[in-house]
């Protein structure tokens, strides 16, 4: 372990540097209260002054150190965080545990409380040596430089364009089929036109003198499309016929057949 | 080439190395303490004489640079393939069929606007040429294929692009109507004359 | 050092040279189209190893940079890097030695809380990043070395960190409750010890 005080180990943090050098065990020490790390930085610091290995260090007295500490600086009627109190407190248990005869119920025994604590320490002191071990190396911008003015390396891309002739005339075959004008063509289909049925329906209805079913009007078709347009075309012959007065429809409930005869006026004036 | 270069040698190439800037041999003194350094200069320019580093003085003031030789190594060209857009197939389509064709040519068959970008693309895959100007008012700039162009596809001449016909028979003008081939002139879509709608927007 | 290097040496050279940047093998391979440079790099390491400027690899990147025995020459113009408060110096060791670690893996090693500047700094830097997370309850992040961190501590490899194989040896690098198994032969691992110093506040 490096000695504490050592300061290119730990060179640019004032606050440390500061506490490491600072006269052994005094004043200047407990006004450093601010500059640890919390308790178990203190911790190391009072261990590291114990100028052992931290494997063998002496945790009772570390624990002694620190429970001292704490009280003069307490004494010095210095603002004391939280957690060194806590800490103050656990290792105060932690002291009577090992000083008192050992009672096998109490679980994890004292020893084994110790020997964390000083794992622990172990590993932050091995942190601190290798933050400071690293910050010691030959860094780039402080020991080594790089090239000042490098040309740099450009790696200029070029497109290599790449098309097939298939999609050539493909994409030729899409713009004539945009650019063609759109002819929408009707299919001739048969129909029964209003004028057709209206001559027929007022020829047929002289000789209906009864009411007779609409669909009797209609020309015999098989074509479902010819019948159909020649029934809506005969519906709206009906109503013109109806408007004019030349015949009387009726329909006895909804959906049911439409009846038709020529209207009673104009039957007798025929 | 010195098997180990002093210790002034290996200064004022540090010193060179990590400067900024070219420094004169004063400036290099001045850093190192008030050395001499023209002998050593002049050794260091020898020692990198045949490397890929050279030590060059311009006009007093000395610095490191790549061999002139490598200096293709600083910019070097990386070709990636890509797919032609759709816009600028269409585009290079429009121009083996009819060509020589202005871009308002070009719009007018496509039906919609043709970015600048879109026939760069084709002259820089080297396909397209300008091929002149039409003699109408504005004097647009008209654009033909390369021998390039007939290369990369394929094609032994023009002619060998498939004609109306043979392209509704594959299937690519399928609701077509016959009247159509007409409007557009001639079987085998060569140079024959465009729809004239397009052809006096100027460019 | 060769008389006349051979061209790919001079290639090698000049590329690393003008780069801006770090460059792995393969990279170099890739710029001088595809040459094995291996060896060229083991060669050019050689004939650089006395001069003023050496070429080296960190994290399997290769630069030149001016020799560390000269830097007494050099520093007094540059400016210095700036300086690590000693929280995040100790989080870099931290997260180099044992990479990836957690935040609170950090905050048991060093007994307080991690001030969110702390990693903040060592990111902007470039030493650190995020490298996933911990596939443990709360999925905490987890952090790694860059190989920025490498290059700029002069390390060719994490095992280039000094100490850590004798860390490692020493059961340093293991944490505190497996440490602790080892030496009390197996017994522990769950003790609900009153230790308030925040060793079990895993994330």
């Amino acid at each position: 372990m490096v000695d504490a005080a050592s300061p290119v180990l730990f060179e640019g943090d004032e606050a440390w540097d500061g506490v490491g050098a600072a006269p052994a065990g005094d004043a200047a020490l407990y006004l450093e209260l601010d500059g640890w790390e919390g308790p178990l930085d203190l911790l190391l610091e009072l261990a590291r002054r114990q100028k052992v290995d931290l494997r063998t260090i002496s945790i009772l007295d570390l624990v002694g150190q620190y429970l001292d500490y704490i009280e003069r600086a307490e004494a010095l009627k210095l603002e004391v965080a939280a957690d060194y109190l806590v800490m103050a407190a656990w290792l105060a248990y932690l002291k009577s545990m090992l000083l008192l005869p050992r009672d096998p119920e109490v679980q994890p025994s004292p020893e084994e409380l110790a020997l964390k604590l000083q794992l622990r320490l172990q590993r932050l002191g091995a942190m601190r040596e290798a933050g400071a071990r690293l910050m010691g190396r030959d860094r780039t911008g402080r020991d080594v430089f790089l090239r000042g003015a490098p040309e740099g390396l450009r790696v200029d891309r070029k497109a290599l364009w790449k098309c097939d002739v298939f999609s050539l005339i493909q994409a030729y075959g899409a713009i004539k089929l945009r650019s063609q004008p759109v002819v929408h063509m009707v299919r001739e289909r048969a129909v029964v036109t209003l004028d057709a049925a209206l001559a027929r329906v007022s020829q047929m209805l002289g000789i209906a003198i009864e009411w007779t079913d609409l669909r009797a009007f209609l020309p015999a078709e098989a074509d479902p499309q010819l019948r159909k347009s020649a029934m809506a075309s005969s519906f709206l012959a009906a109503l013109e016929l109806a408007k004019q007065g030349r015949a009387e429809l009726a329909q006895e409930q909804a959906f049911g057949p439409l009846l038709l005869r020529a209207a009673s006026g104009v039957g007798k004036a025929a | 080439m010195k098997a180990r270069p002093d210790d002034l040698e290996r200064a004022v190439e540090a010193t060179l190395f990590a400067a900024e800037q070219p420094m004169s041999a004063g400036e290099i003194s001045l850093h190192l303490g008030g050395a001499d350094v023209g002998a050593t200069l002049a050794n260091l320019c020898l020692t990198y004489a045949e490397r890929g580093i050279h030590l060059v003085e311009r006009g007093g003031r000395w610095h490191f640079q790549t061999a002139p030789d490598l200096a293709h190594l600083l910019r070097r060209e990386k070709e990636e393939p890509k797919r032609l857009s759709r816009a600028a197939t269409e585009a290079l389509a429009i121009i083996a069929y009819h060509e020589p064709v202005s871009r308002a040519e070009i719009e007018a068959i496509r039906g919609v606007q043709t970015a600048k970008g879109t026939l760069d693309v084709l002259m820089e895959a080297g396909w397209i040429r300008i091929a002149g100007r039409r003699e109408v008012p504005g004097r647009p700039t008209i654009y033909a294929t390369t021998p390039e162009f007939l290369t990369h596809f394929g094609l032994s001449s023009r002619r060998d692009l498939p004609g109306i016909e043979e392209l509704r028979a594959a299937g690519l003008l399928d609701p077509v109507e016959e009247a159509f081939a007409t409007l557009t002139g001639g079987e085998d879509g060569d140079t024959e004359a465009i729809d004239p709608s397009g052809e006096d927007n100027s460019d």
